[in-house]
């Protein structure tokens, strides 16, 4: 094996100890690698945003003789008037341009993706052939229809409107409890990934290079 | 001034808002570029603005140091950490995708970190789930026994249960196994549930990017008219 | 207070013991459980034994770390599978990070086949824009991946010779962990340029990609660390797959064993903790 | 009847149909297996709401279709840059029995099941080399695997690309657009009459007084989180705009606000809202700007950093109000083993469920939206729930009503129109 994936394996694996460290509770070998991590993955954003962003977008486009992107490379600089306390209202406009942007995007967006698209799922025949998908496309109006009355805010809880949102509560449960349950084999697998690190490539490894050393 | 503190980042907002929404409904090409082009501008903005964040970060750091608060050597390993890496992936290495240090760096410091950090869930799911998911109102028992369903059903564990109650207990095959009830009840009630969730989001949503379009919400910006 | 009031306020790091010693100690001892091979495993590992000696495969690398250990030893079984087979391989990557997963793998598999870059297999690396690329790579190859990863002139890389679009591909893997670009490579790839397409992806991901099996849009599935487990288990070796199985399988009966004992201390207890989940 | 038909299509189609319809009846008379019958309609049209690139030729379905399915039939179009010809031997495009039904593409011609009868394809007018859009004509040529040479229609078609300004496809969103946004102005208007509108409980939001009070009394800070997205998502502008609230209270309280960000843009935000709502409070020496800090940049990295922060400051009192991804239930465990009152919200949905179990209070989904104009009590916001509400109302009145109409078309399966409500909500 190769030196630096040698150095490499031991210096993970130590890593890797030192945050399930913090399982037990907050020690120097925690914070050593919380801070060496917040140092690396800066460092390492600081990098991609120049290479990405800066040297792709703005630089290439310079040389390309592209003026227009000097447009948001000032808004950008004008950023840093925060550390101004008289020019610091220019960093609004920036601001500004990213908010109104958002927002701009956000609204047909979401109508499109989130209103639109689960309304068309929602709206099927009740009445179909078969019981089980008859039924099946009641709940499933039901569960709409009364977590969707469960949201409502200016409309008093009382009556059916009580009985609904309740049922409303229900399925919003329901869908607690089923979402926990599905995400849990997921999260699981990726602590497999470590154990599988941990054990396969640096102590099994290790221990037979030990063996082999002492073994002849 | 007040205009150029006040108004103007208001009019600003929802110029480019107003901008975006358009160039949704038309293709032609003008607008097209032009949200394009406003996408491109968000990004270099912000990763300008990420200057000003390194500097927050490293101004935190330089106070502990300066002040020889405990634990201030953790903050040199920091500026350490932070330098080194900059310093190879801007002055020493221009092609940073692969070999070299930089992305050595990130393959064994990087990504073990964030993948143990990640793992770190795997723990977190059981203890949150050990302490939450008790019998103890009715609305907690609907969650317990879909989580449990969940759980259950959808390992191999899930199928061999029940179609051993049901090879056992003949009454029992009219209730469908474990398997069965959890994909019905992720793609129905779940399901349901979900929709209702997204349906209220994106109202809410919607709402609330208009009421920053049309200047009603200005909390934002620091409040105040 | 009796035991199971204790049992009920159990310090959290027992929890943790519990869960780490669970997933740690199958590994360590190398169990495995009998694997059963899925028909929708089956169907990618058929289609690529199908293949007929140096045929083409483009692997699309589209997954993020945080899904590696889920897709790295599914990538490495399909990736052992093809390259065992003396076929060729053509990476591409549509997101970021793709790239230093990509790389990694290929790196890993000229070890184990004493391959050689640009004539076994080539890397394109990545390009922005999701099934922008898809169509750029169906139309004209060469065109949207002017220089590959290691910034070599396409053109010139001998793989490369005779394949100008996807419609050269005889089969597509694609790893992905997400359906970015709305299910580009189906979308586009498959109906348009006509490539057969296996689907590798992580456990969550594999249950919305049925309605493209039953429509017969990809050849198979293999879904997260249990697809993966499987393909070795075709591959006729043990490995990280099938150890993290049983590990997995251990530390889910524990997460159950704790939720039901917890159940069962609080009925027998009939105590009223503190903290109420609220909704 | 499908908003999405246009009027001179609509003629068009009519027209067609009933030539169609009587080609049809006369080639089944005859009768004769052995030869390929020629479509009776060959059109070409502007290819609606596009950037003037491409035209859509669209004929009607062959009746050999039918009688010759399994013999490989298909259509071919020859193009030519003068209605004189000469057309190119080489195909422009070949076109199968798949997906090429004008059904097929609701997007394009809208949802009249006329259309089940009659087939189209895309032409692009630009050519390859000079990228110019150019005007081409065309014919149509039909064959299977029994003849030689394609039978060719005589009809020569031609349309010019035009640049279309509206993508009609999308009239659907925009008719909600434009209700919600009239909704949230008259809804003002309402709520300057009204101010007594009542709201009902959002528990989550009753308890940050309880919440900010307990640090006080504690002497312990208060965490703010604004989540895991830049303020490119709707989510943390929202969270922002509680934080204010947040903050003023804290001032009054005299407690400590700390707030790390993983963006740089969001921390600018907040420092900015933060010190303005010290201003309000009367109390502009309290605020400190080092308080409202970048932590970390990236995800996992924010998570060490502000999970170890956590167990060293001890705050008495967690808001988790935002986007999250994985990092929520990595945030509330923590928070939770150091004894903390936890309140999250989140338009995450997968996250909800983690932040259910693990913290005391969760905001779930809209009301995440709802809690500013709860905490300001401003008529102007709070008349703008009223305004959501009613959007939800309408839209539960349509889907339950869609619901219906989808049910009756099951026994009424000619009455297309009963599929109008479903049929709106199409996203294409």
């Amino acid at each position: 094996m190769i030196w630096h994936e040698l150095l490499g394996i031991w210096l993970a694996a130590g890593f890797t100890l030192a945050i399930y460290s913090f399982l037990y509770k907050d020690n120097p070998a925690y914070k050593l690698a919380e801070h060496i991590y917040v140092g690396v993955s800066t460092g390492y954003l600081i990098c991609i945003a120049y290479w990405e962003v800066i040297d792709k977008k703005v630089i290439a486009a310079l040389g390309q003789h592209e003026w227009i992107v000097i447009i948001p490379t000032l808004m950008g600089l004008a950023m840093f008037t925060r550390f101004s306390k008289k020019a610091s209202w220019v960093s609004r406009i920036p601001l500004a341009f990213i908010i109104g942007y958002t927002a701009g995007v956000a609204a047909p967006n979401n109508i499109q993706g989130l209103l639109i698209e689960h309304s068309y799922a929602t709206i099927n025949p009740v009445l179909t052939a078969g019981f089980a998908p008859q039924l099946n496309a009641i709940i499933m109006l039901l569960g709409v229809t009364c977590g969707m009355i469960y949201f409502f805010f200016s409309v008093e809880r009382k009556g059916p409107i009580k009985v609904a949102a309740r049922l409303g509560i229900f399925f919003l449960m329901i869908y607690f409890g089923v979402a926990y349950g599905y995400m849990v084999m997921g999260r699981e697998s990726i602590l497999i990934g470590r154990l599988n690190f941990l054990i396969l490539d640096w102590i099994k490894p290790t221990l037979a290079a030990i063996g082999r050393l002492f073994g002849g | 001034m007040g205009f150029f503190k006040r108004q103007l980042p208001m009019i600003i907002v929802s110029v480019v808002g107003f901008l975006m929404i358009v160039s949704y409904f038309s293709p032609a090409p003008f607008l097209q570029g032009m949200f394009t082009g406003a996408n491109e501008w968000v990004q270099i903005i912000a990763n300008f603005a990420l200057v000003i964040g390194v500097f927050s970060l490293m101004r935190a750091h330089y106070i502990k140091i300066k002040r020889k608060e405990a634990g201030y050597g953790y903050s040199i390993v920091m500026y350490i950490c932070l330098i080194f890496m900059t310093f190879v992936g801007l002055a020493l290495e221009r092609n940073i995708k692969s070999g070299g240090v930089f992305m050595w760096m990130f393959k064994w410091v990087n990504t073990p970190l964030t993948m143990t950090t990640f793992s770190l869930l795997a723990f977190y799911i059981a203890s949150a789930a050990y302490r939450a998911f008790r019998a103890r109102t009715f609305d907690a028992t609907v969650m317990l026994v879909g989580a449990l369903i969940l759980m259950i059903g959808r390992v191999p564990l899930g199928a061999m249960l029940s179609d051993f109650v049901h090879q056992q207990i003949t009454v029992t095959q009219i209730i469908p196994g474990l398997p069965e009830m959890a994909g019905w009840l992720l793609s129905v009630p779940a399901m349901a549930a979900r929709r209702a969730i997204f349906l209220g989001l994106a109202v809410g949503i919607v709402a609330t990017s208009l009421r920053i379009l049309f200047g009603i919400e200005r909390t934002y910006m620091g409040g105040g008219d | 207070m009796n035991i199971w009031e204790r049992i009920l306020q159990i310090d959290r790091r027992y929890i943790f013991l519990l869960i780490g010693i669970s997933g740690a100690i199958p590994i360590i001892m190398s169990f495995s459980l009998p694997t059963f091979v899925t028909p929708e495993v089956r169907g990618v590992y058929n289609a690529i034994d199908a293949l007929p000696e140096g045929a083409m495969v483009l692997v699309s690398f589209d997954y993020e770390p945080s899904a590696m250990p889920e897709m790295d030893p599914m990538a490495k079984a399909i990736l052992r599978h093809i390259f065992g087979r003396g076929l060729k391989v053509v990476g591409v990557t549509l997101i970021p990070y793709g790239t230093g997963i990509g790389e990694e793998l290929f790196v890993a598999m000229e070890r184990e086949f004493n391959l050689k870059q640009g004539v076994d297999y080539d890397f394109l690396g990545y390009k922005p824009g999701y099934q922008a690329v898809v169509l750029g790579l169906g139309q004209d190859l060469k065109g949207s991946f002017p220089k590959n990863f290691y910034e070599q002139d396409t053109r010139t890389v001998p793989i490369l010779k005779d394949i100008n679009s996807l419609r050269d591909f005889d089969y597509m893997m694609w790893l992905h962990d997400d359906a970015y670009g709305g299910y580009g490579w189906i979308i586009y790839g498959r109906q348009n340029y006509g490539i057969d397409i296996g689907s590798g992806c992580t456990a969550i991901l594999a249950t919305g990609m049925y309605p493209f099996l039953q429509a017969e849009q990809v050849t198979g599935i293999v879904g997260g660390l249990k697809g993966a487990a499987e393909y070795e288990k075709l591959m006729g070796y043990t490995g990280s797959a099938r150890l993290g199985m049983v590990a997995q399988s251990s530390i889910h009966v524990m997460i159950i064993g704790l939720i039901l004992l917890g159940n069962i201390a609080f009925i027998l207890s009939k105590r009223k903790p503190k903290k109420e989940p609220s909704g | 009847m499908s908003g999405k038909t246009h009027s001179g299509k609509c003629g068009f189609f009519a027209v067609s149909l009933t030539v169609f319809l009587c080609i049809a009846m006369a080639t089944v008379g005859i009768g004769q297996p052995g030869e390929l019958v020629l479509p009776a309609e060959f059109k070409a049209i502007d290819t609606p709401h596009d950037a003037g690139k491409s035209i859509l030729l669209v004929w009607s379905r062959s009746p050999s279709e039918e009688t010759r399915a399994d013999k490989g039939l298909e259509y071919v179009i020859y193009e030519a840059t003068s209605p004189e010809g000469p057309f190119k031997v080489e195909e422009k495009a070949i076109v199968g029995l798949e997906d090429t039904l004008c059904s097929d593409a609701p997007a394009l011609f809208g949802f009249s099941p006329r259309h089940k009868n009659f087939r189209f394809v895309e032409i692009s007018q630009v050519d390859e080399e000079t990228e110019e859009v150019r005007q081409h004509w065309y014919r149509l040529g039909i064959r299977d695997e029994t003849v030689t040479e394609p039978v060719m229609l005589d009809t020569i078609v031609t349309a010019k690309a035009r640049m279309n300004y509206f993508m009609s496809h999308r009239w659907n969103t925009l008719l909600v657009l434009l209700l919600m946004a009239g909704l949230v102005l008259v809804c003002i208007e309402w709520a300057k009459k009204h101010p007594d509108l009542f709201i009902r409980k959002i528990p989550g939001i009753d308890a940050v007084d309880e919440a900010i009070g307990r640090a006080t009394e504690m002497g312990k800070p208060i965490m703010y989180l604004t989540g895991y997205s830049d303020i490119d998502s709707i989510a943390t502008i929202a969270s922002i705009n509680i934080l204010a609230h947040v903050a003023k209270k804290v001032a009054q309280y005299d407690s400590r606000l700390i707030v790390p960000n993983k963006w740089a843009v969001t921390m600018t935000l907040t420092q900015e809202v933060v010190k303005q709502a010290y201003i309000n409070a009367g109390r502009p020496d309290a605020y400190n700007a080092d308080d409202i800090f970048f932590i970390a940049g990236e995800q996992f990295s924010y998570v060490a950093a502000v999970d170890g922060m956590m167990v060293r400051e001890k705050p008495a009192t967690n808001f988790f109000l935002g986007s999250f991804a994985a990092e929520s239930l990595l945030l509330a465990e923590t928070g939770f083993s150091i004894g903390a009152l936890q309140i999250a919200g989140t338009d995450s949905t997968y996250q909800i469920p983690f932040f259910v179990t693990a913290c005391d209070y969760c905001l779930i989904g809209e009301e995440l939206y709802a809690a500013s104009a709860y905490l300001s009590r401003e008529p102007r916001l709070l008349g703008n729930l009223k305004g959501q509400d009613i959007t939800k109302i309408i839209l539960t009145i349509l889907i339950l009503l869609g619901s219906v109409l989808m049910s009756l078309h099951v026994f009424y399966p000619e009455q297309h129109w009963l599929q109008a409500i479903k049929h709106f909500f199409a996203a294409l």
